[in-house]
């Protein structure tokens, strides 16, 4: 993990709140694995608000090239404020942060459930699967069409995908969380990743409760440090019969196993 | 390793040439005044990946209890303008966790340890110091954090409580005979009567401040930000009252302050230090620019360099009014 | 003064579609919860070149007291990370100008006026609420400013005081009988028991808060940068403490709050109405936009429009814990 | 006096920290006279931090093309910002603050004494008492060149004048009040307006003490409203034969006669 400023060599506009941003960065294509993230500092050189960094889950590496990349969606101040940033423009920032996931353990099939914006941190472990071979379902849900242009970035990738909008708009209608309880049987041997809104990963802690596939769920908490000192990014898991511990969402996480993840 | 073997030689290079960053508070000796604040640094181990955090001053850890806390339900994070509020609820690991495995961690890094400790009432204090007797020769100081509610006396914080604090810092200081540190709260008008207390009770400094009670509203959905209501407030915000509060302490000589409160620059640490503070917290500063402890000392460094200053000493309390 | 024109008929519109930002502290009732800040609106004349200040709920006046006072030294302004320290040392012209002069031409421009007074002890504050009694008709309240110095009790702000609070706005209400406003001071921790009691002295609501002490320093000189070394914060920066502090008042009930500290935009003022403030103060936001007031009320307007909210109670001390 | 914003036509970079901004404003070019100030936002839209206006001289209006200037020093956080805007990019600002110069009960000759940053304001009164067809001279003293490029702006008002710089690299060598001091006879019957730095309004006053000259400096304070309700940028000014009274820059001043301002 480094601190570190790297160049912007794109910051690309896909819908009117999502953009993907190009980074020319040898370290982090270097030691980033999918699953990790990296903390933004989203106001101008010595200007201190607005005052934390942003997570940001890494979404591409193109080890080739040196150059990783995010895809985020403008919510507030902060990415307000790197959306404006132009090719040239240096982000500072730092990274691999959290751990990365390991795919070696694994099934042979992989699910990936995204929700959202929660698709972008499932990207980068699609890749990964599908270079090792592995058998690669993308089931990604959207309220309406505002991720078309990501559809592209899917294609490169080869593998199966299903995409459904709650707006009929792109693909087909309907929840995400649906179409993975309408196809169980065909995701039987698979291991699954989720990552998207809270509702979705409490329905799919639902449907997966009395089934043993392996859920992986990626999760965000708002952060402080990043790096695991504050505590401030804190989630609930069960620990024991009844009682719960707080973990680390920068540090432990972002990825927990769903089936322990307390949402109260 | 390089970047943390070249640091080593920059240190020693400066440290050669006569221009000196020590400071001393009472029995405590700092090679520097740069000091990392409690509960934003843990032991230093996360940081050290950024830069080789034995060269601060110390490193103040996690406020630790005698038994494991859970803390605070989140959320326990919220960004304010130019400040955070925090509710962590005091998470910790326990102080034997602390003995057994972090400062030992702290220890291999060469880190200067502050640990500092608080406990729901007077009984609990006394007891997680007497935990901390064991490595007493292995810490450079203690610090009793009194912010911290008191949980036998209607939940007000100790360091509203003159006596309280005397009573506390009086019980450590018997138990360790090491150097003690109060840190006291802004959130209460007595900051003096308390800071007096703790000379009384044989502390060797004050940290000064801790957070600042604040809280912060959703307009979607009508929820509080912090799952605690209620939270801290840190960060540049802040810094105008930390000065303050300095001040009304420096100004009446009761015990040497290391100051705190929103310190992000060379420059900040400075106007603490002219205030009066005879080391300086860096807290929030450390979550957003993982190495500002050691831009800090080099900040200062040069200053003293440029300025032709040989002794930190001498800007320490130079305020002219 | 075609923009004032408009303005106009626009409240008119929007006040006659059913959507109510009437509020009311007590025996005191506002057209909309937004009120301008004392002393950072003079009397409403200067702003009224930016937009029309009879729209407001009311405006405070600057604090004044019986003589004029010429204030403090400058540098009476210092900028700090999102927010301001002033120490202007509640400069003023002094009561009888304000009746004779300001007054009237604050009437001309159909502003709702509350008045602020203070005094050095109870005494000059008995003394300038009896000048006021005149004029008692043309103002809709008299706000306390509890937060000076109590000259004669050694310099301590009347607010630390509860029975100096008390004492203070029972002659008010005696001898004016009209509603008085008790404004409390942040730097305090009994601020619970100076609202208690105002509300015993007879105040029919509280504002909170006043701003927060602090110090900056200026590194080239060693100087303070406010003539008077110390001074107050407010603006953005302060808007966490201010909201902890109103929390702590209405949760308990005791008396209407004007709310204010760090409000520059509509949502920060309905942060505050949630947290169960009656109205908002708006202070060093007119310094930066200077029709900040006009933009408020609009906002919260629209917020109810599009939530198909009827009247601006419902949202009152909604806070969801 | 409005809140306003006007489009940015040029934000010219005159040397290191010296900057030239034109602005398009109608109402300013209409409203304004020389003397008075604008109040200028100096951080971006929706951003709070720097909070502060700024408060900058008009430096020059140029009526036919509704266009004013304003002649600025990078000296902080809000000046950094406003140096770095584009041509096409909208100035948030209120104007014209203070009180202007009314030049028509003045001597027939006018004496412009400005010290660095100081010229900024003198510059349209030298504009205006040229066009009243009054003898107009402009001393101006600096540290160094580094205002070079504004003798152009100068020569355009065919005036006379003198340059003294401290480090004779540009002009005589020397104090600008040393100059004053030195040609005192020759400007024997002029009205003066001097503003500069606090250093050298002292010394004029100083040379001014006991003579008959009308002398009018232009003054700088802490601003927080700019339009006089905060009393945050009084001066001390001499009242009656002891006594002083705090004025307010922004709305009393911000010219002033010179001697009866107390600095202490
Ligand atoms: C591990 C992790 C990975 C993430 N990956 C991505 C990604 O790949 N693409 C993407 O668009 N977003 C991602 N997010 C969410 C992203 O961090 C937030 O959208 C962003 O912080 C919003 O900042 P803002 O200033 O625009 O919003 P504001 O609402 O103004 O932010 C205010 C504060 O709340 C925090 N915050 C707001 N929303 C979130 C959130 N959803 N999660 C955590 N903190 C939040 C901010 O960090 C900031 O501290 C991730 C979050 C986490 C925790
Ligand atoms: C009436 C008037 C006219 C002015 N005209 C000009 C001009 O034409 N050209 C020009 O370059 N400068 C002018 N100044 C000075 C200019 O306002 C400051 O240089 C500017 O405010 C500095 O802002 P900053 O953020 O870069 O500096 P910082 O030092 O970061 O500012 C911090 C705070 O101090 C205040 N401040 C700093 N310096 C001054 C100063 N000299 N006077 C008043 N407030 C100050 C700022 O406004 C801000 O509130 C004028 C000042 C006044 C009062
Ligand atoms: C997330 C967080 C956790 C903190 N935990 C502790 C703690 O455990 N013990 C303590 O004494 N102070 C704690 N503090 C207070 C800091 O040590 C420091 O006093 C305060 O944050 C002011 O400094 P700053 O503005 O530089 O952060 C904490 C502060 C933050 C922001
Ligand atoms: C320059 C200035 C002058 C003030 N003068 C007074 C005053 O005369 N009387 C008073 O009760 N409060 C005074 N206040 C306090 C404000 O009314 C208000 O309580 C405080 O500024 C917090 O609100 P804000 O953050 O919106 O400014 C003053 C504040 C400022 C910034
Ligand atoms: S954000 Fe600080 S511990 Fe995770
Ligand atoms: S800046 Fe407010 S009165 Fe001049």
């Amino acid at each position: 993990m480094k601190l570190l400023t790297g160049e912007i060599l794109s910051n690309e506009k896909y819908s009117d709140n999502l953009y993907k941003m190009e980074i020319f960065s040898p370290y982090i294509c270097k030691n980033a694995t999918a699953g990790q993230f990296i903390n933004v500092k989203c106001s101008p050189e010595g200007v201190l608000d607005p005052l934390l960094r942003r997570p940001f889950g890494i979404f591409n590496i193109e080890k080739k090239f040196n150059v990783f990349s995010m895809l985020y969606r403008v919510k507030g101040r902060g990415t307000k404020f790197i959306s404006g940033l132009k090719s040239g423009d240096m982000l500072d920032f730092a990274g691999p942060m959290g751990n990365g996931i390991d795919l070696n353990g694994n099934e042979n099939n992989i699910l990936l459930i995204g929700g959202g914006i929660g698709i972008a941190p499932l990207y980068l472990i699609a890749k990964v699967a599908g270079e090792m071979k592995k058998n690669v379902f993308f089931a990604a849900g959207f309220k309406d069409n505002s991720y078309l242009r990501w559809e592209k970035d899917l294609i490169e990738l080869k593998i199966n995908y299903a995409v459904l909008t709650e707006d009929g708009s792109w693909g087909e209608k309907g929840l995400v969380s649906d179409y993975v309880w309408n196809n169980m049987k065909s995701f039987k041997n698979f291991d699954i990743y989720c990552c998207g809104p809270r509702d979705m990963l409490k329905t799919l802690q639902n449907i997966y409760k009395d089934r043993n596939n392996k859920v992986t769920a990626l999760l965000e908490e708002r952060m402080a440090c990043g790096v695991g000192v504050c505590a401030g990014c804190v989630v609930k898991l069960r620990k024991g019969k009844k009682g719960f511990s707080y973990k680390k969402v920068c540090k432990d996480g972002p990825a927990f196993n769903l089936g322990e993840v307390i949402f109260d | 390793m390089t970047e943390q073997d070249s640091l080593f030689s920059y240190e020693t290079d400066t440290g050669g040439n006569g221009f000196s960053l020590s400071v001393r508070l009472g029995r405590i000796k700092l090679d520097n005044p740069v000091i990392a604040c409690s509960g934003t640094f843990a032991c230093g181990l996360e940081y050290s990946q950024f830069y080789n955090t034995a060269i601060l001053g110390a490193v103040t850890t996690k406020s630790y209890s005698l038994k494991p806390i859970e803390g605070n339900p989140p959320p326990r994070i919220c960004e304010t303008a130019s400040g955070m509020l925090n509710s962590i609820g005091l998470q910790n690991d326990g102080i034997d966790i602390f003995i057994k495995k972090h400062l030992h961690e702290a220890e291999k890094l060469g880190i200067k340890i502050i640990l500092s400790i608080f406990g729901q009432d007077p009984e609990e204090f006394r007891k997680v110091a007497s935990r901390a007797a064991d490595i007493k020769e292995r810490i450079i100081a203690v610090e009793l954090n009194l912010s911290c509610p008191n949980v036998k006396n209607g939940g007000m914080a100790f360091s509203a409580m003159p006596d309280e604090v005397e009573k506390i810092v009086s019980s450590t200081v018997s138990i360790l005979n090491i150097p003690v540190i109060a840190k006291l709260s802004p959130n209460h008008q007595n900051l003096v009567e308390a800071a007096m207390a703790a000379k009384k009770g044989g502390a060797e400094a004050l940290s000064v401040i801790n957070t600042v009670v604040g809280m912060a509203v959703d307009i979607e959905t009508f929820m509080p930000r912090l799952g605690n209501v209620l939270g801290g407030l840190s960060g540049p915000a802040v810094k105008p009252i930390a000065l303050a509060k300095v001040y009304s302490l420096t100004r009446e000589k009761i015990l040497p302050v290391i100051g705190m409160g929103g310190v992000f620059s060379w420059q900040d640490a400075l106007e603490f230090l002219v205030v009066g503070a005879s080391a300086v917290g860096i807290g929030t500063a450390n979550f957003i620019q993982y190495d500002v402890g050691e831009k800090i000392i080099e900040g200062l460094r040069n200053y003293l360099k440029e300025k032709k200053i040989y002794d930190i000493n001498e800007v320490i309390g130079r305020l002219r009014t």
